[in-house]
């Protein structure tokens, strides 16, 4: 195949030394296997997330992410842009479609711009990562890299929200997505059949601010992925793998209980079937450590 | 063909029959014992060679009533179908073979249930006369519609396009009916945004340009006699001028009247000139004419408007009306999009309990509704005050707390109550030769049984059948509109129209002597020996759709375009002077005492069992197609109706020796099911006076049972004839065996 | 099929089930010349997979029954099965209709007897069960089927059942050399009665529907509660064959949806509101059905229906669209989510068994439609205003059987206009 | 009380429901709701609404402009698209609630001590001072909003996780001294306060 180039936006969490770092080590060993070159945004800013609402209006919000892809419109013209992080692709794409339908929110976006000399069309596709590898690989295509099945492991895949909803990826649906799962068994894993909170919310951008609520979120998230027998939870969203992984600690003074589950990106399952190290596969960024994928990482 | 009577009998060897019974035993039975001309077998009776076979005969040997003696009347209709005879079914596949075991001790009575049903076949073909029509009517391609709404005009104009001539009448001076009163109505194609031109005005130009339509205004009906076909209409206009029409069918479509809002004072009504109905506001908006609405009182330009639904609707309360009337949801969707037309910022709320647009119109025009800012709350009014401005209370369902509103107008949506004219339960009919008409009838029908047509519920006309909705207790009188049911104008137009169709049918059924639905196509009428009949009016009183008048001298008097054929005049008749030419006292008794009756010591008792054509032999049918047993002392007859028994076959059964008699029937009741309205109802009615002439005979009751028999009762109709086998068999058989 | 005699005076009649068959014999019974066309191997359609008729509890079949009488007394009216419209050219008083038969390798010979049926052994989904059970590769579609004629499956040609059913009728009725044939039919008016068909109820995905046992569609439920369904009229969850006494009942399934159905179907309300009789018939004061709803839509006189159902204590109304069905692992049982919107009181609701009441879809996609008519939004077909195909029952709007009747019988004189106008017949 | 609430009250004294469609992010759909109500069951934090999303509607309908303004429920949103997707009227409930919160913070009305409000307010200077977010000092900020003393004991309690992140290496001390930003910080900067000078002036034309 080819050699596949995509304009890169990968978010503030996926920055070296962000929460994220280890998702885009994966990633970038990902896309060497699969030949894929992400070309990054220049001077890329943050989207604001889902969170950003009270500080920022509505026009200062799009202006965010019409910045963003403005950068990327004059640097990497006629690239899709792709993002790893859930709330990146869903803002951006938002942007995206808002602008596009309503021509007045275009023209005071553009006028915003315009104080940094810069012009947005907004016509181009923002897309997941995920939705690269399934619509423009395929899972055939994503098998035939495997060198190192991961044999023996049984994964919970957690699809979460904003990587699910509103836009979703083509042909899933939002209640019951099934292309972790796929991709699991691509891998040469176990999925977790009939895992029934692949979709529920982990608090997201509240567990900071409601941590309790949150954390009540969490507890079943994983909870379930234990009731399926799984070894590990497997996610595409940066705030999922963060607040499902991290809080366990906090989680397990709460409610007594003793969660030491793994969670970790697709990226990663490939990037160790494809046989990256575990360096090259983030795995040494987990808090709780992939055990089972090192071992197969080492081999 | 000559008149002489010619019987061919045939019995088939095909499905099994051959293997189980002895076919040439029948055979033999069927020409020596019933006397039938012409007998033969066939190994495959319905193929095109045993089809052939009997229509050779029919040609060549003049058969002309031809006994099948194979499979239910149900089945292979197709093949058994012979012009100019009359066709008679032997059942002896679902009725003998199909219900009993295979084995060789059951073969006996299997063997002696096929040569029963073989005699009656042949027995039933001796007491028929293949229908022809009477004559009685000709083709009266004319007909009346009565009012002049939309339904009347929709149903006149529909049928003047299929070539007919149409009078209507209207009492007002101008044809329009509700809807002419109406600014707009309720959108009835896409997108369904906004409120529409009534279409009313264009009704009228087509009427006004339709030659084969006259009408009249401000005239009403004096007197309908007759019959469809040849019904004679008076038409008497305000003057007292009145000219007579003849016509061949009826549409009543007299429509509605709205509720009287008097009965609402705890909303306000008659308080306040700004407390209205919505067929008030209609007034308001067309005088507004697209401009802001003013309200009575002050004539100030309205602001704010509350609608309040369901007033004096789907309530127990005395005086409300128990029904949804349908159209209102919509109605008030569409007023509140007047105001809000004219200008976007009246605020109009509509509190309601369930919001009910239905269909792809219906959910379309809510939204439409909602963008256009009209506000829906689920509440409950408890009050309307009136002193010093609107305050309208009501109980907000959803945020769960009392509160009010303070609207400039409340409008109330308080439903309909159908123009169906006298209730013919409450009002008698004048006594023969002493007519009368009466201002509050519609039809001011002549029939011996009342004025207007019977009502089904809630004064509503309509069909009690989910399946025949046009189904009315008058033959070819044909309500539509919201006479019939509650429904809005798009309903009533599909309404009219389909009732036009009716109407139209019932003139061609007329003109041919056909019956109509669910017999339709059937030729038979009935007929009675004006000698033997003692007036006792039993058969006038008892016909569930009216079809039976009294002459001057108290006889009975036939209208056959107004009989369905049911046959309960027949089964009323104490003296057994009614009968038709394929179903008769005869061609059902003649069946009942041509089987053998066993010694009463051979232990083989025989059980009668009538059962309707409609559920209960399907269902015996079908008991047969799935292999359920039942008795084989049973001998099944189909009757058109329960209605149709006559008790005299009854107690000639127990006379002849006959162990039990089941009788199955439609379900009777409010929910009844009986295709003849009351023919089930009737029979068991009957059946109990039955207990009396047990009793005079000496026999248990227990003998004679009646039942309702649903079409789905496959495993329960069996059971009811071994149910019986049983009570037999504990009580012992009958004492009258000869 | 060089037998079938049509001219542009007769009536085509797409559709057999309820709307088709009373066009197509209301205007047979006004003399007209009519071909009906349906495109399984039985008329009945819809109707005759339900139990009972709302408001009267009354058999469906019983109509039926009626019916297929008055089509087999009438020779006005010619039934042809297994045939589909494949496309309408000309116009109106004139068309021409290429329709595409199917075999169903079994010739008029067929006495219904059923010794091919005892012959065969492969087993298919029963369609007329909507799967829930199995039937033969030679059967009769169902007991009051019309024509009363066996079919054979095709996908046992060439199997060693297909020798075996021809093997085991004695009448010659079975020709497995039957081939598809097409026919060319010029026709005055077609009335189009195709009716509909469930909303798939699986897209429905918060409720699980493809995901949980216990979670059945109304059209299965109507199957479960007929003494001749798969079942025996025993009202049984799926996932373990125990009695069902506790059943939620989810209004709006697909329907009032701008996800699914954008309209209103109006029947489901009325639908779910009968069904809570055959719980009460079947479990007496055990059984137990929970409405969830949005609006109760009991339109017109029969609202007081409804409101004997609301004075039933064992039926409870929650005015609330259920957010989302999880099954309880360890019982099985759906638990649904929601919110009672009077008053804003959350419930996490366990029930033995979940109904949804699925909306009508038209049954030929709008994309699909082989004849020009206008078709709205919602994919049902608009009142025209020109030509003479008209649009009868449940292809016109999301209607009830009285209303599809009602439908069906107006469209029979918008017919009878074309062809008396053709005829140059005056009354 | 704020003055631009003042004039947002003077000017839609009649009508809250008006005021929300000129003035909310996607306001003009809160009339479409249809009263199911299955975004209140939908959502996951669906029990910690005092109002849940439906009754908020139904709540702006009936004119109840305190009591929805100054209510913590829209604050509970975690953007999980839930409704939205279940919402069988297509009503962007997610963005309205994110807009209702919005509209009620610039009116000064959102409640002072909701921890997400504040949460929010921070994320959003924290991200626009450089252009990105610095986790770090997000996180800090987060655990002293309650004051000092409540800041130390939530540092404490999340020392744990702080120490993982820092020791995977996805945290770094040295954020706190510099950390990631954009080069055209200024640019940025313009480009916002272009943007909120526009929303400004809308919201002006509105009220005046």
């Amino acid at each position: 195949m080819a050699k596949k180039e995509y304009s890169f936006y990968p978010g503030c969490s996926s920055q070296k030394a962000a929460s994220a770092s280890n998702y885009q080590t994966s990633v970038l060993t990902m896309c060497e296997t699969l030949d894929v070159q992400l070309n990054e945004i220049p001077d890329w800013n943050c989207c604001s997330a889902s969170i950003g609402y009270a500080g920022g209006g509505e026009l200062p919000r799009l202006a965010l992410s019409a910045r963003n892809i403005a950068l990327s419109e004059q640097a990497n013209p006629g690239q899709d842009i792709v993002a790893t992080c859930a709330a990146c692709w869903l803002a951006t794409k938002e942007t995206q479609e808002r602008l596009h339908d309503d021509s007045s929110l275009m023209e005071e976006t553009n006028q915003a711009l315009a104080e940094a000399g810069l012009e947005v069309q907004a016509d181009g596709n923002i897309r997941h990562m995920v939705e690269v590898l399934i619509e423009d690989f395929g899972f055939d295509e994503l098998g035939k890299h495997v060198k190192k099945p991961l044999e023996g492991i049984k994964i919970a895949g957690y699809v979460g929200c904003q990587t699910n909803r509103p836009f979703g990826i083509a042909g899933e649906s939002f209640e019951n997505p099934m292309y972790l799962d796929k991709l699991v068994e691509t891998m040469g894993a176990d999925p977790v059949e009939n895992y029934d909170k692949k979709v529920q919310c982990c608090g997201g951008a509240l567990a900071f601010s409601e941590p309790d609520k949150s954390q009540a979120l969490i507890k079943e998230i994983i909870e379930a992925a234990y009731d399926g027998g799984a070894d590990m939870i497997v996610t595409p969203c940066p705030v999922c793998q963060m607040n499902v992984e991290v809080y366990q600690g906090q989680i397990n003074q709460k409610y007594n209980t003793k969660f030491e589950i793994p969670v970790v990106y697709y990226s990663q399952l490939m990037s160790v079937a494809y046989g990256a190290g575990v360096k090259e596969a983030g795995l040494d960024g987990q808090v709780i450590r992939a055990t089972k994928l090192e071992e197969i990482a080492r081999k | 063909m000559s008149d002489e009577m010619k019987i061919g009998a045939y019995i088939c060897k095909g499905c099994g029959i051959g293997d189980r019974l002895n076919t040439q035993q029948m055979a033999t039975i069927a020409e020596r014992e019933a006397k039938a001309n012409v007998v033969r077998e066939h190994d495959y009776l319905c193929n095109a060679d045993g089809v052939a076979m009997i229509q050779k005969d029919i040609d060549e040997e003049g058969v002309n009533r031809v006994a099948i003696i194979a499979c239910s009347r149900r089945a292979k209709t197709e093949a058994f179908n012979f012009d100019g005879v009359a066709v008679i079914r032997g059942n002896i596949r679902e009725g003998v073979i199909w219900v009993r075991p295979d084995t060789e001790e059951a073969q006996e009575t299997t063997q002696e249930m096929a040569e029963d049903y073989t005699r009656m076949a042949v027995f039933e073909a001796r007491y028929q006369t293949p229908p022809k029509p009477s004559g009685q009517a000709g083709r009266n391609p004319h007909l009346l519609v009565v009012g002049g709404g939309i339904s009347g005009m929709t149903a006149a104009i529909e049928a003047a396009k299929a070539g007919y001539q149409v009078t209507l009448v209207e009492k007002e001076a101008e044809l329009g009916g509700t809807a002419g009163k109406l600014f707009k109505r309720v959108p009835n194609a896409h997108p369904f945004k906004d409120p529409m031109d009534t279409g009313v005005e264009a009704l009228k130009a087509a009427i006004e340009a339709d030659d084969r339509i006259t009408v009249h205004t401000s005239s009403t009906i004096t007197k309908t006699s007759g019959a469809p076909g040849r019904f004679s209409v008076d038409i008497t206009r305000e003057s007292g001028e009145t000219i007579t029409e003849n016509v061949g069918a009826i549409i009543q479509a007299s429509g509605f009247k709205p509720y009287d809002a008097n009965n609402l004072p705890e909303l306000g009504y008659g308080k306040s000139p700004d407390v209205v109905t919505q067929i008030e506001l209609e007034a308001l908006a067309k005088a507004a004419n697209g401009g802001p609405i003013k309200r009575p009182s002050d004539g100030k330009e309205v602001e704010s408007v509350v609608f309040v639904q369901c007033a004096g609707q789907r309530s127990d309360k005395e005086g409300h009306l128990p029904y949804c009337s349908g159209f209102c949801c919509n109605a008030s969707i569409k007023q509140a999009m007047y105001f809000k037309d004219a200008n976007p910022n009246v605020d109009t709320v509509v509190l309601y309990t369930d919001l009910r647009t239905p269909g792809a119109g219906g959910e379309d025009f809510y939204r439409a509704g909602q963008e256009k800012g009209v506000i829906f709350t689920k509440g409950t009014v408890s009050e309307v005050e009136t002193g010093g401005g609107l305050k309208v209370k009501f109980k907000d369902l959803i945020l769960d707390e009392d509160t009010e509103a303070q609207p400039d107008l409340v409008v109330l949506a308080t439903g309909t109550v159908p123009n169906s004219g006298v209730d013919i339960e409450e009002v008698p009919q004048n006594e023969p030769g002493e007519w009368e008409s009466d201002p509050n009838s519609v039809l001011n029908l002549a029939y011996r049984q009342g004025k207007d047509l019977p009502l089904l519920k809630h004064g509503f006309n309509d069909s009690h059948f989910i399946c025949f909705p046009y189904e009315t207790r008058r033959t070819g009188i044909y309500t539509a509109g919201p006479v019939r049911r509650p429904m809005d104008i798009q309903q009533a137009i599909e309404d009219a129209t389909g009732a036009a169709l009716k109407s139209i049918q019932a003139i061609e059924n007329a003109a041919q002597g056909r019956a109509a639905h669910p017999r339709s196509g059937d030729l038979s009428y009935p007929s009675f020996r004006k000698e033997g009949c003692t007036q006792c009016k039993r058969c006038t009183v008892e016909c569930p759709f009216g079809a039976i008048d009294e002459d001057e001298e108290r006889y009975p008097q036939f209208n056959e375009s107004r009989c369905r054929r049911c046959g309960t005049c027949m089964g009323a008749c104490p003296v057994r002077v009614i009968s038709f030419e394929n179903y008769s006292v005869d061609s059902v008794g003649q069946q009942i005492k041509n089987i053998e009756i066993p010694d009463e010591f051979d232990e083989k008792p025989r059980i009668l069992v009538l059962a309707c054509e409609n559920d209960a032999y399907p269902a015996l049918d079908m008991a047969a197609m799935k292999g359920i047993e039942y008795s084989a002392f049973a001998r099944v007859i189909p009757v058109r109706c329960l209605g149709s028994v006559n008790t005299i076959w009854v107690t000639d059964a127990l006379n002849t020796g006959y162990d039990g008699v089941v009788l199955m029937g439609c379900q009777k009741g409010e929910n009844y099911q009986c295709h003849f309205v009351k023919g089930s109802e009737m029979a068991h009615y009957r059946m109990s006076k039955v207990d009396d002439t047990l009793e005079q005979l000496n026999l248990e009751k227990e003998r004679v049972e009646t039942y309702e028999v649903a079409i789905t009762d496959v495993e329960r109709a069996p059971k009811l004839i071994n149910d019986m086998a049983e009570t037999i068999e504990k009580i012992g058989m009958s004492p009258f065996k000869f | 099929m060089s037998e079938i005699v049509a001219t542009n005076q007769t009536i085509l009649v797409v559709g057999g089930g309820i709307s088709g068959m009373t066009a197509a014999l209301e205007a047979a019974e006004c003399g007209k010349q009519v071909i009906l066309l349906e495109k399984n191997p039985s008329l009945g359609g819809r109707v005759s997979q339900l139990y009972r008729y709302f408001p009267k509890m009354c058999h469906p079949t019983c109509g039926v029954e009626i019916n297929y009488r008055r089509i087999k007394a009438n020779r006005n009216l010619r039934v042809i099965t297994m045939a589909e419209v494949a496309s309408v050219s000309g116009d109106e008083g004139n068309y021409q209709v290429k329709v595409k038969i199917s075999p169903r390798y079994v010739n008029e010979n067929c006495t219904a007897c059923g010794e091919c049926s005892k012959a065969v052994e492969a087993e298919f989904d029963d369609e007329y069960n909507y799967g829930l059970g199995k039937r033969k590769g030679a059967y009769l579609p169902y007991a009051m089927a019309y024509p009363q004629r066996y079919v054979i499956d095709p996908r046992i040609l060439g199997s060693d059942d297909a020798g075996k059913a021809k093997a085991a009728c004695k009448y010659d009725a079975i020709d497995l050399e039957q081939q598809e044939q097409e026919v060319d039919l010029n026709v005055g008016a077609i009335i189009w009665a195709t009716g509909w068909r469930p909303y798939d109820a699986a897209k429905i995905q918060p409720y699980g529907y493809d995901r949980i046992a216990n979670v059945i569609t109304s059209v299965e439920f109507e199957r479960m509660a007929d003494p001749y369904g798969p079942t025996g009229g025993k009202i049984l969850r799926p996932s373990d064959g125990k009695e069902a006494k506790d059943i939620a009942f989810i209004q709006c399934a697909g329907s009032r949806d701008r996800n699914h159905l954008k309209h209103c179907s109006r029947i489901c309300c009325m639908a779910s509101l009968k069904q809570t009789h055959y719980v009460r018939e079947k479990y007496g004061d055990d059984g137990k059905a929970t409405i969830y709803y949005i609006d109760i839509r009991a339109i017109d006189r029969i609202d007081d229906f409804h409101r004997k159902v609301k004075e039933d204590p064992n039926v409870t109304f929650v005015k609330s669209k259920v957010a989302s069905i999880v099954e309880d692992k360890a019982t099985g049982n759906p638990v649904l989510r929601g919110v009672n919107t009077e008053g804003y009181h959350r419930y996490e609701n366990p029930h033995d068994l979940v109904v949804l009441a699925v909306g009508m879809e038209p049954s030929v996609p709008a994309d699909q439609f082989p004849a020009d008519v206008t078709i709205n939004e919602e994919g049902f077909i608009e009142p025209t205003s020109q030509g003479a195909i008209f649009a009868a029952g449940c292809s016109s709007d999301a209607l009830d059987v009285n209303r599809a009747v009602q439908s069906a019988t107006a469209s029979a004189l918008r017919a009878i206009q074309v062809v008396n106008r053709v005829a140059g017949m005056e009354g | 009380m704020s003055n631009l609430n003042t004039q947002m009250i003077e000017k839609y004294r009649n009508s809250f429901l008006r005021e929300v469609e000129a003035n909310v992010e996607e306001g003009e759909w809160v009339k479409m709701c249809m009263q199911c109500g299955v975004c209140s069951g939908s959502c996951p934090f669906g029990p910690h609404w005092e109002h849940p999303p439906q009754e908020i509607f139904m709540m702006i309908r009936a004119g109840k402009r305190d009591d929805v303004l100054t209510s913590d429920s829209m604050w509970m949103c975690t953007s999980c698209y839930n409704c939205i997707v279940r919402c069988p009227r297509g009503l962007p409930i997610t963005h309205i609630m994110h807009g209702l919160a919005h509209y009620a913070h610039r009116l000064g009305l959102a409640p002072k001590e909701n921890p997400t409000h504040k949460f929010a307010i921070k994320f959003w200077d924290n991200l626009t001072r450089t252009g990105r977010v610095n986790e770090l000092k997000l996180g800090l900020a987060l655990y002293f909003m309650n004051g000092f003393s409540e800041g130390i004991k939530t540092s404490l309690k999340m020392k744990d996780i702080g120490l993982g992140m820092w020791k995977t290496k996805r945290l770094s001390p040295m954020e706190i001294v510099g950390g990631h930003k954009c080069k055209d910080v200024s640019g940025l900067h313009k480009i916002l306060a272009k943007a909120r000078e526009i929303e400004e002036s809308k919201a002006q034309k509105f009220s005046g």
